[in-house]
């Protein structure tokens, strides 16, 4: 007997009908009024028809958090799993459905806390799906203690005295892990969003995207130096493939590379040409990005980036899997369960 | 000088040497010869705990126990009739298996000053010396002298040379039990086509080893043992783990399904990965994964897809799985859980064997979470227990657990296998959308054994969400609704009670259905408990013998048959764990026989208890 | 106008509104002056299980019921005698708690057309206004209204004003049943120590509430509930949580350890590690670990190095331990794991409460591995548990297992607590380095408890090597040996077993100790029980109440307590655990009462099945 | 009543009259003839006496492996525990024993496969602990499958047709875990074995130390480009602070950065000025000296780098730990347990 290959298959087709609508469910959302989660669903729900996916293809995993309610609200298959696994479910059901269009929503805490292992471990291997990585900075639905994220300092439930744990730089580690796509975007820039989440889904591999997610009720604003119209202009830097880094108020700031060295100049002083140019192939600058990291400030005012930071092409996985067996196949021929069962030293009791 | 030729019914060898010494391969040259030539067997290997003890030790001692008959064999043997020594180690670590008046055959070489202080023997005593062994028959060879007398002229180095020492005592062996050597000439032509001087020197040590019993001047007495009046049929010998992974790969052939093996190393389950990789023409998928959380994860994403989903440990591994079991449980997927236990608590022993880890099947996990536990009794029904699990899962979506333990998986039997098309069909039929207009589909819709259908992605129209959180019926929305979750606990535990209905009645595997004295017996100790019953029962006792295969859901019978007996004993490689059980679900004051030493039971210790409770 | 006033025994009253209205604080404030005035209590807080589901829905409305009396209260009340609404939501979500002919006080301006349509009353649908409560005795007040014009001079913004609409209905109820705004005047003053303004309109509104009370017109009956004759003493309220974070700093601070607190959020365990995280200046050390095993191990780590360390999680946290716990008791290191249960399986119901983790705590992990286990029964007792537990696990040098659960743990009650030189002393005697010269330190050699010595690093002359590997008995080096392996498993049980020994005898709680109904409960039932059996002794019944709080292993005379019985009735909110260890272990055909509906169990439930049984 | 303090008392006195063979136990030793884990045990053991602690403040902790049998050989406090948990139980003993010198022994897939997670929160907490890191790219234990950090096409127990995971770079993923203290050495040469184990003790925080260790039974060789005489010059680099990178035979190559890009360049075409200067405080070149990670060949001459990457100095995790707890009993007094256990809303029954 053969694979059932009827039931898996899936065509290329795209479904131009589908409209944003149609991945509403009927499930009432139970977000905190002014979640940054709404945003960020809403974009994901918007950009579904136009990646030319058949919805019944589409499936969404999560872990456990606020964010993780995610699936629930997707007109798709989905599975709302447990506290930091949804990366290697994940990587369960694209290893055996590589067809499929996977999609993983996950917390700082989901995914850097309890998850990291899995989360690294997929990087590494590059299985050809989505991660969007809702970062808030805290845990919100177990109500507000601090995560991997929380900077030093942070006063939350399990650190009234405030944080003393270093926090990760989801980034900067996925980059130690070998990602092949990392990328920065936020829940208030609903356009960016959008052209991410795009982004995301054309790259082979897995794509992973940092969303900085406003938690309202635990640790409103943590992301509004980027987000508010007053100091987004400044802390921002908007990475466009082959394109100088330029930012600042009317883009009259950019970054030039002093050796290793990035520094902030106007471009007053400073000629285009003499600028760093984002090149989304360079494994050593995107990591350079990442580490534009502390808060910006008066000694160090380098913006944070958002965009692609880094993109590489490499084997997936499950491709790699698929074409050990099609060899395998093809050097010894389909198995035959007979001649697997008898082996190699039968004798006969007459 | 030819010798005399005692006729024997089964006869328990027990090769012993150090992990270099090829000490497997000359047990497993042994008995597959012994199974061509019609014997009935059981064979049991003894890994040394470390990867490579210090040579000459007594850790690092490799064994191999082969129990061949003209009867009926149900274990590898309680004491053994011969044992085969490489060295001084060897001889220490296993004297007190040796039965009084057994033969040992002692390979001089290993007893030097070197080896004898290596195995820890006092400052000049070497015991084929003194008269320690009195009680016992010593033949001593040596072995590496004869060896290298052999291929004096071979043109191999004397390292390559002593490799083949082992093939010299299988070749006595060969003469001493009157076997022929065609089989393993056949095996080593193979073994070594690619390079033919290994094939002759092997051969011609192999043909030493024969001819010196043949010419020796000792006066000594050859054996025979007859073929066994077994069933007639095709044999073949297996191992338990490869049983298991054969029956995973059938079990996906006749399901249609790709197998996927979501794993991660220990022992003594890593065997299982191991044969199912050589398999990937089967379009068999294994994946290692980086913990066992991850094992178990990736095989729920799989079954979510469609596949047939395996994940697989030993104790420690599988109480890493315990919270995922759940999960599983929650979303009623089916999804196989094996687990080839060892000795526990803790890392333990985890080269020896134990059956503790059954409670932790039943309970080992938050909540009310009732996963079916099916057990394998030996190493070739490993083949059908886990076909049959596999069947259990599909047919229920539920996750089942098959437990087996490091006796059985490493341990081997001849196997008359089944033809594919003799076994049955597992054709899975997923969710279609039937759905009229403005219906919705209900992922939690039951049959009428309690099932939900199988909904795969890409089957358009039938886009639901799963999750762990408590469902509301049918629909499987989150509900936090009180009378709705005391609803789903007991749905889903009926629906494994349900699961009674649709398994086999317990036989009574020996003896009458009513009695003074049931033994009821689970997994490996199948073996030493039928041939103790079967002694017993010959002596005149009136014991029976049931062996469970379904622990959870029991048969339905059980309770009856318990109800039959004035007694129940149950023996078990553990502290006393499917008594509990027992205990608590039939309210009879069963008797535990617990053994805790790493090893199975002999059928001695079991024939013990059986007459002191008659007597 | 003055009203009759009419004299209760107890009352139970439940408060219940949008998250945001305030409800936790309404009902905290009420208990407090309650307490204060002498009534024994018992309350339950029910919070919604979102973190803010969306304003007006009955997903979002947040509970607080308090039970209070002039007699002994021992549970939160099966149903109430006035509830109180704030919007209509609340009025959907509660109505079935409410007894007939109850008080239902209702504010009118949470029942207008949007809220009506979020509580999802059908179109034009107002169950003030039709006579759909015809059974209740209805008081509708324009409490938003009201509290506006109350403050209509204070400069306050409209939305600061409506925030204290929940002193309006406090003060309300302080008239109904005849309390001093005192208590909650000195409240405000504190609370709002660095906004004055807020003090004077919170108290203003409060008096308002209280005067519209004796000024309306509406014909009105006020209640007196009388001090309980609780013994003297100083008593204050404490939630189950709380009571567990203080009895680990008392048993740090009694036996000179640093605390040491391993976790990783979960509900409803998290406010443990929140309470214990203000208290640095007891030296406690609390880790917020990457995940449950890195808490668990990190403790393992603290437990080594001299500290009491504690993990704690709720059912899938304590799920992912399983391997670690196998770890402590292979190692015979102290440790609590604390298990604040909730609806399972899997994530299950995680803001409501279960029992179902109770064989988790007997089985859940590899191999024979023993923990003894003891479980809290209110809110005040996890003090005194916890520190017992610590006590335990310190004595005998094992990981000990202590259960609460969500009822338990957000519950709250009067406590007549300890002074601290009251509590028990556990001084901790590390091992000293006694050796002679040439002697080997042994880490595995024991008391006559069976107990080995902590001997922690930074001792001279103590450095030794532990491990998870089966160990040599008193060496502790890495043993194979099989009779060494069985009685290291033998050892490891009988310590745990002896610890009965050392734990005071069960007592029946209520009742005749022989006689025809004995009702065995175990945890967070205890008030439901203890209510139940002593209204149905009242009523002539011949029933008895004992109350487990040692599980693991279990009091000496408990066989003989339930062999003094006819039938054994356990109750447990979950689908029959406890009951299982009883039957296995005593050979009692017990009978279960279960309810698994992620609430506690009513007394009139419990009471029913008495008089079943006994009928 | 107060802690224990006489018990836990540890005087910072050198112990001189230490030897090496004070650190060897009475266990044999079970490891295969010639493992590469012998040459370390000896290196430690050598080093021991001259790092001025005391034996009784030194512990060993594994996890579970053929190296994590290490504790056992070690005449200290030791412990061993289970799979890939060692860096988490040492986290907890030194965050309650600061004075302790804690030891971490692992292996590859100890450390990076299902340990993963825990060294990673480990590195960011930077509690001041030791890890020994034995990568000898194969599970060893368990009989030789394949591991997180064998190459690509390994054939393996559990991959008999080759792996098929892209491997973990370790100290690129311990870069990315914001590690304060990398290097990499190995057991066939033992100076610089004893050398860096010196400096990773020395360093306060968390010092990871890789060290390629042979199998020989189940991966013999992986390593022997780096380690053998006749490659071993032109394949390696050894790393010294402020020192130019030079390497080869007679030392006769170097590196340049040309911008961001290293490239091998022969000593007799440029100056030794123009040479890539190392230095350890640097994270970005650290990155970069990470990324040296293709088996040098002629398309990638890159020799692979040895020594200490980075050091850098952050707060160690239980130093802040003890800082709060010391802050919060200067504002509040040492803790009263009556006050606690009564708290502020106590009342009286007469
Ligand atoms: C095994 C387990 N441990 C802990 C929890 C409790 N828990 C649920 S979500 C969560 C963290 C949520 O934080 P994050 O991942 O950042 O998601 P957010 O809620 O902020 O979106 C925790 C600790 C759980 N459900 N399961
Ligand atoms: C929970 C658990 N899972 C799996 C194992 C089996 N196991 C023991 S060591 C090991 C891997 C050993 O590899 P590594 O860490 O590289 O150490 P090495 O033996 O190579 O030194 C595995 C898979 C175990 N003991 N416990
Ligand atoms: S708690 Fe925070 S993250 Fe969660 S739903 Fe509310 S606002 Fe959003
Ligand atoms: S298996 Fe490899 S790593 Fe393990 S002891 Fe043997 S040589 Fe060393
Ligand atoms: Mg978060
Ligand atoms: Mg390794």
């Amino acid at each position: 007997m053969t694979q059932q290959e009827s039931t898996y298959s899936v065509s290329g087709n795209t479904n131009s009908e589908l409209l944003p609508k149609d991945f509403v469910t009927d499930q009432e959302i139970r977000w905190c009024p002014g979640c940054g989660d709404y945003s960020i669903l809403k974009q994901v729900q918007t950009v579904m028809p136009e990646l030319g996916l058949k919805r019944e293809d589409i499936v969404f995993i999560s872990g456990i958090g606020c964010s993780s309610r995610f699936p629930y609200y997707m007109e798709t298959f989905g599975m709302h799993s447990i506290h930091g696994r949804a990366t290697a479910i994940a990587s369960g059901l694209k290893a055996t459905r590589p067809e499929l269009s996977v999609w993983i929503v996950t917390g700082d805490g989901d995914a850097l806390s309890i998850g990291g292992n899995h989360l690294i471990h997929l990087l590494r291997r590059n299985f050809d799906v989505n991660i969007l990585l809702f970062n808030n900075e805290i845990y919100g639905l177990t109500k507000g203690q601090y995560s991997p994220t929380s900077p030093v300092g942070k006063v939350a439930k399990s650190t009234p005295l405030g944080s003393i744990a270093h926090p990760f730089n989801p980034l900067a580690l996925c980059m130690g892990a070998d990602a092949t796509f990392i990328a920065r975007t936020m829940d208030r820039d609903p356009v960016h969003l959008r052209e991410i989440l795009k982004q995301g889904n054309q790259h082979k591999g897995t794509s992973l995207i940092e969303i900085y997610q406003n938690c309202n009720v635990f640790n409103d604003g943590a992301f509004e130096v980027f987000t508010e119209k007053g100091t987004k202009k400044i802390n921002t830097l908007f990475l466009e493939h082959s394109k100088p880094l330029v930012f600042g108020e009317n883009g009259n700031m950019g970054i030039k590379l002093d050796g290793l060295k990035p520094i902030v100049v106007k471009l007053s002083d400073v000629s285009m040409n003499d600028l760093w140019v984002h090149d989304q192939a360079d494994q050593i600058k995107a990591t350079i990005l990442t580490r534009f990291f502390n808060k910006p400030s008066a000694e160090n005012p380098l913006p944070r980036p958002f965009g692609v930071f880094y993109k590489e092409d490499r084997f997936c996985y499950e491709d790699a899997m698929n074409k050990q067996i099609e060899d395998d196949i093809k050097n010894k021929g389909n198995g035959n369960l007979d001649e697997l069962i008898e082996g190699k030293n039968s004798w006969t009791i007459k | 000088m030819s010798a005399t030729v005692e006729i024997k019914t089964n006869v328990v060898i027990l090769f012993a040497g150090d992990s270099g010494d090829g000490i497997q391969l000359t047990g497993s040259q042994f008995t597959g010869t012994s199974a061509l030539y019609g014997n009935d067997i059981s064979t049991f290997p003894n890994f040394p705990a470390e990867i490579r003890a210090p040579q000459g030790t007594t850790a690092g001692v490799s064994g191999f126990q082969v129990h061949f008959g003209s009867v009926e064999i149900f274990t590898a043997g309680d004491v053994c009739d011969v044992l085969v020594v490489m060295n001084a180690a060897a001889l220490k670590a296993n004297l007190q298996q040796l039965k009084p008046g057994g033969i040992i055959i002692a390979n001089i070489d290993g007893f030097d000053v070197k080896n004898l202080k290596l195995a820890k023997y006092p400052t000049a005593v070497n015991p084929l010396l003194d008269d320690s062994l009195r009680g016992y028959e010593v033949y001593q060879i040596d072995v590496t002298k004869i060896t290298r007398t052999a291929l004096s002229k071979s043109g191999l180095g004397t390292k390559e040379m002593d490799r083949s020492k082992n093939m010299f005592v299988l070749g006595y062996l060969y003469w001493l039990y009157n076997r022929s050597l065609e089989n393993t000439i056949e095996f080593l032509k193979l073994k070594f086509k690619k390079r033919p001087e290994l094939i002759e020197a092997n051969i011609s040590v192999l043909k030493a080893g024969y001819n010196y019993g043949d010419t020796i001047e000792a006066p000594m007495v050859r054996f025979d043992v007859k073929p066994a009046p077994v069933e007639k049929g095709v044999y073949r010998n297996i191992m338990g783990n490869q049983a298991t992974a054969l029956g995973l790969i059938a079990a996906a052939q006749k399901s249609g399904l790709t197998l996927f093996y979501g794993t991660y190393p220990i022992t003594p389950a890593s065997d299982i990965l191991h044969e199912l990789s050589k398999h990937k023409n089967f379009g068999v998928k294994t994946f290692q994964a980086e913990d066992e959380i991850a094992a178990i994860t990736s095989a729920i994403g799989a079954s979510f897809g469609g596949s047939l989903a395996v994940t697989a440990s030993s104790g420690p591994g599988i109480a890493l799985k315990g919270e995922a079991i759940g999960l599983a449980l929650m979303l009623e997927l089916p999804l196989l859980i094996l687990n080839v236990q060892r000795g526990g608590p803790s890392t333990g022993l985890p080269t020896k064997t134990e059956q503790a880890d059954l409670l932790q099947a039943f309970y080992g996990r938050n909540g009310e979470s009732p996963v079916p536990i099916i057990a394998s009794y030996s190493p070739s029904d490993c083949f059908n227990t886990v076909f049959e699990a596999c069947r259990i899962a599909l047919e229920f979506m539920t996750p089942v657990f098959f437990l087996s333990d490091g006796y059985i998986a490493n341990g081997s039997e001849p196997w008359k296998f089944p033809k594919a098309e003799e076994l049955q069909d597992l054709t899975i039929s997923f969710a279609k959308n039937k759905l009229k207009t403005g219906e919705k589909f209900l992922p939690y819709k039951r049959n009428e054994k309690l099932v939900r259908e199988w909904a795969i992605p890409g089957t358009k129209g039938l886009e639901h969400r799963l999750g762990g959180i408590e469902k509301e019926n049918e629909t499987g929305n989150i509900s936090y609704d009180p009378q709705n979750h005391e609803l789903m606990v007991k749905i889903r535990q009926e629906k494994v009670d349900k699961i009674a209905d649709f398994i086999p009645l317990q036989l009574i595997d020996n003896g009458n259905a009513k009695g003074k004295l049931l033994i009821l017996g689970w997994g490996s100790t199948y073996g030493s408990i039928k041939t103790a019953v079967k002694m017993c029962i010959a002596a005149g006792y009136d014991v029976s013998h049931a062996h469970l295969k379904y622990l959870n859901p029991f048969p339905r019978n059980l309770g009856t048959i318990l109800s039959n007996f004035e007694t129940i004993l149950i023996p078990e490689i553990n502290n006393g764990q499917l008594i509990k059980v027992i205990r608590d679900k039939f309210m009879v004051d069963a008797k535990g026989l617990n053994k805790i030493q790493g090893m199975p039971f002999t059928s001695i210790e079991i024939q013990k208890k059986i007459k002191e409770v008659l007597k």
